[in-house]
């Protein structure tokens, strides 16, 4: 699975994407954020604050229940602040 | 009368508002009665003047969300034409950051179909800006006033 | 920053929508973040397409309350600047009948600026229009939803 | 004292202006209608639908209650269609 990183979450792991082979227990962006913390102490600290992540799966935007087992792009992104 | 479609543009390139403007109206077929141009430009701080904005962006989801909002506002607010532009990379103060031109029958409907394409776009297009000024970059925060703008274009 | 004050242009002769804009944006001093123009068109009717359309008007109360319009939203939004053209005498379809344009720090003043400005120019500025076609010369009725649109700008 | 007439009001009577002596007991906009009215056909037809009739005494819009005894020039005209 792809995973993509934007602004300062892109910034603060130092790297723009992920390319990672998920376990089988993972259906969710919250059990992905979970994963994707206990194994990167850097992640851990960016997703800190919960609320601040916003995430979309295969281009369009998503709630953290969202369900991702057929999912092939994952992006993690702050607040967007365009216009 | 040829049916408009929305028309969205992802650039870096700088654009020049009055022209793009004047393309717009250009393509009135007699039916629009009320245009609106919103053009967002860089501003800077007096107290802090800012020396370049760059705008980080997502290519595919921009795209996409630029496109649905144009296309809801053109069909909501039955909108003769859309246009949509919007950048990414580097700019200077005063340059245009984003324009959207609508053409509608009646003034409200121009208004109200540009004024919504806006509220979303600033909390729902995955763009992000940095300010570079003499004290350093900065990634500018995303602000409550602009979530709660939306709220004004709630159906139910 | 030199403080800008609203202009008011009343004229016959015709004006390029986005030359004036041009015009308007090169004002900007960088403390600009969001610009709307609006342009109000001569729209013609598919079931009785429009020849001509005259404006008749009162010069001195038109000039006086195109300027009350303009001072009243330049304080209330906080505008940085405000231009603001309507014209008089006989216009084909498509050519521009007014423009108001606004700019600002933020965009929700821009786009209410220049919405309040319509709003109230529509009911309480003296202008009247004859439309002329194929049926005769027909002086345009004024529309109920116009004089409800300005109950939206009410404080109390 | 100036009497303006705006639009198809003063298409019906055929002339944009009058100039008037007014009697000393018209005190407002209402009272110089009805005098108006009493003295002109057309005026009369005109005025018929008050409602309709938007008044401007010195170069500002008034009601029809508004007093007029130092008015210098007071214009009739219809609902206005600018825009």
């Amino acid at each position: 699975m792809k995973i993509l990183y934007f602004a300062w979450i892109k910034e603060r792991l130092n790297r723009s994407q992920d390319d990672l082979e998920l376990p089988k227990n993972i259906n969710n962006v919250n059990e992905l954020m979970a994963w994707l913390e206990s194994n990167d102490e850097q992640i851990k600290l960016a997703f800190e604050n919960k609320e601040l992540i916003r995430v979309a799966v295969d281009e369009e935007l998503v709630e953290h229940d969202f369900d991702i087992t057929n999912a092939k792009t994952i992006a993690f992104f702050p607040p967007m602040t365009g216009g | 009368m040829a049916k408009n479609s929305p028309l969205v543009r992802l650039q870096a390139e700088i654009f020049d508002p009055a022209k793009e403007y004047n393309q717009f109206l250009k393509q009135n077929t007699g039916a629009g009665g009320a245009a609106i141009c919103f053009t967002g430009l860089v501003r800077s701080n007096p107290d802090n003047p800012i020396v370049k904005l760059t705008l980080e962006h997502y290519p595919a989801l921009a795209q996409r969300q630029l496109e649905k909002f144009a296309n809801i506002a053109f069909e909501r607010f039955k909108l003769q034409n859309i246009s949509l532009i919007h950048r990414y990379g580097a700019m200077a103060v005063g340059e245009p950051i984003v324009q959207v031109m609508t053409i509608s029958a009646h003034r409200q409907a121009a208004f109200d179909g540009a004024n919504y394409i806006m509220d979303w776009l600033k909390t729902d297009a995955p763009f992000w800006k940095i300010e570079q000024s003499a004290k350093g970059k900065n990634w500018v925060e995303n602000k409550a006033c602009d979530e709660n703008a939306k709220h004004k274009w709630k159906t139910d």
